[in-house]
């Protein structure tokens, strides 16, 4: 178990340690530690994984009652491994990409930071501790939005900050009533409100657990507040971004598996007005997102709607509570996480190299950095869902969980919007593709100058898209580990 | 013994302008010596307590001016005691800058033996007594600067505290006439038989005087004084307008709701809904003032006023619990409080600026202070693994525990409070280290963090701020032994 | 029968009698017989009240040794002797205090006349405290009016003399009232010894006829006495009255004068008519209702003055609407209650009047609160006095205020009906009050740029001294108050 | 009632004389008229005390020949009582009188509520 602590205090500490040290003039040496950090702690955190074994083990008590415990499950190993991946992709992405920015410095130590609270939201073994760090990742995340200390960057890092935090105090509204009518805080599977209490006090439980669900959702981007997310992701830096929209909205998404599965339980929450409500927002968030992604020009911008939107797929495979959905879910998880960082990659390239942000700028694109652009389309295919790719695979467990669910109109209306929703991706995806590899007839290709990014920034690129195709190609595995857990849990 | 720690600092402090201190420093070390020595003392009292009750002098009848130690008087002398020589320190520091500091400090002195009189009571009277006393002896400190604002301030001050005293002096007189006996006892001391009917007319009594002494709390509508005396001297903002003071009011409402009126007699009565609905508006109103407010010192004045009202709202649960939750935040908000003040202080100290929209950047010339501010500001909005949660979490478990609807609408309110907490603690924080592209940093040339005598505290209160948000167990134990009535 | 039974015909006789000598005398002389006169009245009193504790009975005491009913009698008690022991008391402070301010004010050829007035008006409080003959107390009202007249325009100016006119008028409409009602209760029962009066009414009420009539004088008197006493709706003349007047003047009659004509009307409820009797007409509840609208619109009036003088007088219209709502309970307590305000009245508004008169010479002798700022640290010992006052006056505990809030709250509570106006009115009033009397003292405690002479301690031995004794009066009675409560509630059980 | 009331036609005409003097020195401007109000009241106490004191068919309480038995004299208590109120108001009357005078000396007016305008004015 010091596995555990070494492998989330470590980044900490590390990022502390940046953020204090002093401003060095070379480069060199800064990356040079940052690198280092990085694979320490990743293999730190596969040292976790491997050797801590599933035992619970609490560090200390924040009161008598409420003691911080951290625990290794399914679940966190999903997690785990996809957060480590895509910063460490991400990570020396921005080596190359930080370049023309400035603060280097403070970006690596809160980067490192963000990391070492993901891993330990991923570890968090009981509601408290897990709420703990979900605070700390919306502060220590913070500073990665408003990096470039633009007017707009800091209002929209003001703006993350107040929604993440109006979310989580509605998840304390929902914890303390937890704590008074569950039997227990610990995460375990199949829920710990106990069989009188649901009886005895269900009516404000129900309106609790939507409570926690809205709050945990303003994360994930949920309809009724996602309002930040399109602002904030732009305006980081790509690397950021691509955390932000691939990795840390997750920490929503991991917050509400926790909440629905092992703290309410499935068999409480099924076919509840808090299920039916929260579906409807879910399906609106889907739609409306792909839509607003559709019209809008700006390249990040556009990303951000889609995240917008491909969230709530997972989310609706968690509110089916199906165990076809929920598989469809958690592998969107990875999928999306992937792709999501990938594209965010391409468009930090695209900057990078051209310094275009619209859309209708990309022209050619295509002709000047081949390999990016390439990655860029396979991975849009997948977010849209064209075999096979990742996205196929986790929309067709969403689609098939939610027919097979039987709860009535949700049963054959989800897998619709999620039809729709994929054409409005195709729509607001393959055009950069399109735009980008047949500029047309009145594009001057004298002008035209290989920009192939350096590999510091194709590399990760590569990485993130080989694995999104790898899903698809042999999701076995990954449904098979799946499948035992959600045995649990349902 | 009670005695002399009372009297002590009075005397000092009425000793200071008579002294002929050769240099500044001489005063210094010795009121630092003297306030030392009373806090030693008051802390030996406390561990050594006698359980009898010691009676100074009799008014008529059966009221009389004495002094006895419970739990009650444990945690708030304990508290004012551990934090006035770091604030007595600091203020050694900060008044160099301003005019006849002799006077400043004989009241500032003597307000320490008028609070300890406060804790120490062992009757409403006596109470009473000192609670006025505590508003005369800080009006001085009120009006210091002597600028046109200051007296109007100081005005304002002595109306409002005066004036609740005068009502809460009713709630005095019911618990005399309809009490068995004139001194606290947890649980209430009012006499069934000799209330027969008139039930309703001392629920609107205890109402009168919960408002009364809600003065100096600052609850809603009788709030605006406090951030008016904001224009005191840092010092006496901080620990007086953050603690001593309105803590006092906090302190007469505990006394007056669990040790006169008790609880089972208001428990479950129209008087307590309509008390918890006014702190209830009270902390949300606070917070929201807070966010529209410019200036530094009276945001954080707003902000005490809705934190003081979290109190109150655990007050008005009537549930051990309760107690308890009020207690923890009674401590918890006066180091959190008193820390950000002293932030703030040194902030104006060190650089004359006193609105949230001057501080761009200052977050890199002054890394301690608005580190430790930082620290302060997650508390309040009570980020786990800082006292304020820990408060916050006695609090709110009281409410759900009390199965009280109202109650359950209170939680809401804390945790929409502590959302406009953080907006406007952390745009500060914000602007101090994140100035945005278009600031130069040369119009903070020569801006440094103060000196040992200012940071020192300011260094201690954060540690108590994590230490009990941390590890809190023996803390909220005793707290619960006091609730429990076992001091 | 005892030697020291004489000491209250003494005293009274032996001030009259300096009174009449006075007139030949210069003004020194007459100043220092009329000290020793009050010094030695007191002496008598104290004398008595300490007899009178030990045989813990009162005694009439048949003037020219015509037994009753056709003799004139005197009745002395614990309370008779005490209020007696304090007027004195106070009197000679007030003169102490106002002696300097006098000799600027009044021309030398008049002193001699002030310290007749002086005498007369000690001889009929003295006779106003202890006569037991309703007629003989209308006599000495009447004399008590026309000294006090004789106080008021000392000082020669318009205001004087036009405030002495509005007071002579006043007052004799009330005493007018007072006579009516004297002869009418002589009519009913054929007595004017209050004992034997008493009897009577007694019989009337038990037999239940002439209810009316006994109505009627029972409002005549006290309405009558209410009047002389400033009560609220009735106290026009009064801020001019005790604003232009010399000091000593203003304090004597803000604290003695209105006080003897409330002593009298409370004797006049126990002794004359019988509380019970009392307690049962709705007069009672017209006295408590008038008394209460004294409290507020006597500060709020305050509250608007903008001459610390005339402040201080309104105040004391407050004051008095306090000792009215007390007798208005209709209880012992209430009663009790309010005999102590008169005594911690007495003390403090006395105390006030000179503080001020202290701080406005300072100020250039301007009495406006502009010109008044600083002027604590310009008379340091005037201002100390003046902040001591206030505080009692807002009735902060260890200052004697304080003692009878206490004490007209706690009687409140124990009369069901009158409960709730009277605590919320006593509350607001006692905000009204700190509003305006902090007000003073802050500003007073606000440094002045501007100049204004220091006076040294030097420069004003007796002033001094004086305020002194009137701050340890203050406190004695705020701190030890419990013996005096005592001796106050002994007296009134002896009334009756 | 109304045969009391002619019955003791002595004692009503008093209480009317009494209203009279009353309202007149409080309602007057005037404040000769306010004094001769205050002499009206007063009598009426007298005429009062008078009226109760006399019993008709009984001479005044003074020997002249011889003395006969209490049953023939009044009672003399009300009379005595009559005069030195007489005394009293008589005083009272002079000092009202002498301060009218001075009133009239300073401000050459009788009227009450001016002199106390002419004060205003002079902010004294």
């Amino acid at each position: 178990m010091q596995y555990i602590i070494l492998s989330i205090l470590f980044p900490i500490v590390a990022g502390l340690y940046l953020l204090i040290r002093k401003e060095s003039e070379n480069r060199k040496t800064l990356l040079l530690c940052t690198g280092t950090f990085l694979i320490i702690s990743a293999v730190l955190v596969i040292m976790a994984l491997c050797l801590a074994g599933g035992g619970m083990f609490t560090l200390f008590n924040l009161t008598d009652k409420l003691p911080i415990i951290f625990k290794i499950d399914e679940v966190s190993v999903l997690f785990s491994v996809m957060t480590i991946i895509i910063f460490l992709c991400a990570g020396f992405f921005s080596f190359e990409y930080m370049k023309h920015e400035e603060k280097e410095k403070r970006y690596y130590g809160f980067y490192l930071i963000v990391l070492g609270v993901l891993i330990a939201l991923c570890f968090a073994g009981n509601l408290i501790t897990f709420y703990l760090f979900f605070e700390m990742l919306t502060l220590s995340s913070m500073p990665l939005v408003l990096h470039n200390g633009s007017r707009e960057a800091i209002m929209a890092g003001l703006k993350y900050l107040f929604y993440s935090l109006c979310g989580a105090y509605m998840a304390l509204f929902g914890l303390y009533f937890v704590e008074r009518y569950g039997n227990t805080l610990t995460f375990s599977a199949g829920g710990v409100i106990s069989e009188q209490a649901a009886s005895a006090h269900g009516g404000i439980l129900l309106l609790v657990a939507f409570l926690m669900l809205l709050g945990f959702g303003v994360k994930a981007g949920m309809f009724p507040m996602h309002a930040w997310l399109p602002a904030a992701h732009p305006v980081a830096p790509a690397p950021a971004s691509a955390v932000l929209s691939a990795v840390i909205v997750k920490a929503g998404v991991l917050a509400i598996i926790r909440v629905v599965y092992y703290i309410f339980g499935s068999s409480f929450l099924k076919g509840t007005w808090v299920q039916t409500t929260w579906m409807i927002l879910i399906l609106l968030t889907i739609f409306m997102g792909s839509m607003l992604a559709y019209r809008e020009p700006v390249m990040k911008k556009r990303l951000a709607y889609s995240t917008v939107s491909q969230l709530s797929y997972i989310l609706f495979g968690l509110a089916v509570m199906d165990a076809g959905s929920v598989t469809g879910g958690l592998l969107h998880v990875l999928c999306h996480g992937f792709i999501k960082a990938a594209l965010f990659l391409c468009a930090g390239a695209i900057i990078y190299m051209t310094g275009k942000t619209r859309v209708e700028e990309f022209r050619g694109i295509g002709k000047e950095m081949p390999l990016l652009l390439w990655c860029y389309t396979i991975v849009s295919l997948g977010l849209i869902g064209i075999p096979p790719t990742g996205g196929f695979v986790s929309k067709w467990y969403l689609a098939q969980g939610a027919l097979s669910s039987g709860i009535p109109v949700f049963d054959w209306l989800g897998p619709v919007i999620l039809l729709v929703s994929a054409l409005l991706t195709a729509g607001y995806l393959l055009p950069v593709t399109i735009k980008g590899f047949f500029p047309g007839a009145d594009y001057d290709y004298n002008s035209l100058r290989k920009k192939e990014p350096s590999a510091l920034m194709t590399i990760p690129v590569l990485i993130l898209t080989i694995l999104s195709v790898a899903i698809g190609l042999f999701p076995g595995a990954v449904v098979q580990y799946l499948s035992q857990m959600i045995e649990k849990i349902i | 013994m009670i005695m002399i720690v009372i009297l002590l600092p009075i005397l000092a402090g009425i000793l200071v302008p008579l002294i002929p201190f050769k240099k500044r420093s001489h005063m210094e070390i010795f009121l630092e010596a003297l306030v030392v020595l009373n806090s030693l003392l008051v802390w030996y009292m406390l561990l050594h307590r006698a359980e009898s009750i010691f009676t100074l002098a009799n008014f008529t009848g059966n009221l009389s001016i004495s002094f006895k130690v419970d739990g009650m008087s444990m945690v708030f002398a304990g508290l004012v005691s551990a934090l006035w020589p770091f604030a007595t320190l600091y203020a050694f520091e900060y008044m160099t800058k301003e005019e006849h500091e002799r006077v400043f400090f004989m009241f500032y002195t003597m307000t320490y033996g008028v609070t300890l009189g406060i804790s120490l009571a062992a009757n409403l009277l006596t109470m009473y007594f000192f609670y006025e006393l505590l508003t005369l002896v800080t009006v001085p400190l009120v009006m210091h600067t002597l600028t046109r604002e200051a007296i109007l301030a100081s005005r304002k001050y002595l109306y409002y505290s005066l004036g609740g005293a005068a009502f809460a002096f009713i709630g005095l007189i019911f618990v005399i006439i309809y009490g068995s006996t004139t001194n606290f006892v947890l649980g209430g001391v009012l006499d069934v038989e000799k209330i027969g009917g008139r039930t309703n007319i001392l629920l609107l009594i205890y109402v009168i005087a919960f408002m009364g002494f809600g003065v100096k709390a600052a609850i809603c509508p009788f709030n605006s004084w406090l951030p008016d005396a904001g224009v005191a001297p840092t010092p006496v903002t901080a620990l007086l307008h953050a603690v001593a003071v309105v803590k006092s009011g906090a302190f007469a409402i505990i006394r007056l709701t669990y040790y006169s009126f008790g609880t089972d007699f208001l428990k479950g009565t129209w008087a307590q809904n309509v008390v918890m609905a006014i702190t209830m508006f009270t902390i949300v109103y606070g917070c929201s003032r807070a966010v529209k407010e410019t200036h530094l010192k009276r945001r954080l004045a707003y902000s005490t006023i809705s934190n003081l009202s979290y109190i109150l709202f655990g007050v008005t649960i009537m549930t051990p619990l309760g107690l308890i939750g009020a207690l923890s935040h009674l401590v918890f908000h006066a180091v959190m409080k008193i820390s950000s003040f002293f932030c703030a202080g040194a902030i104006m100290h060190q650089t004359d600026r006193h609105y949230v929209h001057e501080l761009d950047g200052l977050g890199y010339k002054m890394p301690c202070v608005f580190g430790i501010f930082t620290v302060s500001a997650f508390a309040l909005m009570g980020v786990p693994g800082l006292s304020g949660f820990v408060s916050k979490w006695n609090l709110a478990f009281a409410a759900v525990e009390s199965g009280n609807m109202l109650a359950y609408g209170g939680i809401g309110c804390l945790l929409i409070s502590a959302l406009l907490t953080a907006i406007y603690m952390l745009t500060i924080v914000v602007r101090a280290f994140f100035p945005g592209k278009d600031f130069d940093a040369g119009t903070l040339k020569g801006i440094t963090d103060p000196n040992w005598k200012m940071l020192l505290p300011l260094f201690v209160f954060t540690l108590f701020i994590v230490l009990f948000g941390l590890h809190s167990a023996p803390i909220i134990k005793f707290f619960g032994d006091v609730a429990a009535g076992i001091y | 029968m005892d030697f020291i039974q004489n000491f209250p015909f003494f005293s009274i006789i032996l001030s009259m009698f300096s009174g009449i000598i006075s007139s030949i005398l210069p003004g020194k002389a007459a100043k220092r017989l009329n000290t020793a006169v009050i010094f030695v009245a007191g002496l008598l009193s104290l004398i008595l009240l300490i007899y009178l504790i030990g045989t813990g009975s009162s005694y009439t005491y048949m003037m020219g040794h015509f037994p009753a009913p056709w003799g004139n009698e005197i009745r002395a008690g614990i309370l008779e002797a005490g209020m007696a022991l304090f007027f004195c008391i106070i009197m000679l402070l007030s003169l102490f205090g106002g002696r300097k301010k006098l000799n600027e004010e009044v021309e030398e050829g008049k002193h001699n006349l002030y310290y007749i007035l002086m005498d007369l008006m000690l001889s009929s409080l003295l006779a106003l405290i202890y006569t037991n003959d309703l007629f003989t107390a209308y006599v000495f009202v009447e004399i008590n009016t026309i000294a006090a007249c004789g106080l008021i325009m000392i000082r020669q100016n318009g205001r004087t003399i036009e405030a002495a006119v509005r007071y002579m008028i006043m007052s004799l409409l009330g005493s007018g009232m007072l006579l009516m009602g004297i002869c009418m209760l002589y009519d009913l029962t054929g007595h004017l010894l209050m004992s034997n009066i008493s009897e009577q009414v007694a019989l009337l009420a038990a037999s239940g006829e002439y209810r009316i009539p006994l109505l009627v004088t029972i409002a005549l008197m006290s309405v009558g006495l209410a009047i002389k006493s400033a009560l609220f709706p009735f106290h026009a003349w009064l801020p001019d009255a005790y604003g232009y007047s010399t000091v000593s003047s203003a304090a004597i009659l803000s604290s003695l004068v209105s006080k003897g004509y409330i002593f009298l009307l409370i004797k006049i409820i126990y002794r004359v008519i019988g509380f019970e009797i009392f307690d049962n007409s709705r007069i009672i509840d017209v006295l408590f209702v008038f008394g209460l609208m004294g409290m507020i619109f006597g500060s709020l009036s305050a509250i608007k003055e903008n001459d610390i003088r005339r402040m201080i007088a309104y105040s004391s219209v407050a004051q008095i609407g306090y000792i009215y709502m007390g007798i208005g309970m209709g209880t012992a307590a209430g009663m009790a209650a309010s005999v102590f305000h008169i005594l911690s009245h007495a003390a403090t508004k006395s105390l006030l009047f000179i503080a001020a008169i202290g701080l406005t010479d300072v100020s250039g002798g301007s009495r406006k609160f502009v010109d008044l700022t600083g002027a604590a640290y310009r008379n340091k010992w005037a201002g100390v006095a003046f902040t001591v006052g206030s505080l009692s006056m807002v009735g902060v505990p260890l200052f004697s205020g304080f003692i009878s809030k206490l004490l007209f709250a706690q009687a409140a509570v124990q009369n069901n009906g009158k409960m709730l106006p009277a605590l919320i009115v006593l509350g607001i009033s006692t905000i009204l009050n700190a509003i305006y009397f902090m007000k003073t003292v802050i500003r007073i405690y606000t440094p002045a740029n501007g100049t204004g002479s220091c006076v040294t301690f030097r420069s004003m031995k007796l002033y001094a001294v004086t305020l002194v004794c009137f701050i340890v009066l203050n406190i004695i009675l705020g701190v030890s108050s419990q013996p005096v409560v005592d001796l106050i509630e002994q007296g009134l059980a002896m009334f009756s | 009632m109304g045969v009391n009331l002619v019955a003791n036609y002595g004692e009503a005409v008093a209480m009317i004389l009494f209203v009279i003097g009353f309202m007149n020195l409080l309602l007057q401007k005037n404040l000769i008229k306010k004094i001769i109000g205050l002499n009206i009241m007063d009598s009426a106490v007298y005429l009062f005390l008078a009226e109760k004191g006399y019993i008709s068919s009984r001479t005044v309480p003074i020997v002249v020949n011889g003395i006969q038995d209490v049953e023939a004299y009044i009672n003399p208590i009300p009379s005595g009582l009559v005069l030195t109120g007489i005394v009293v108001s008589v005083s009272v009357s002079a000092l009202m009188l002498s301060l009218t005078i001075r009133l009239y000396r300073r401000y050459h007016t009788l009227d009450l509520d001016e002199i106390s305008m002419r004060l205003r004015k002079e902010g004294l």
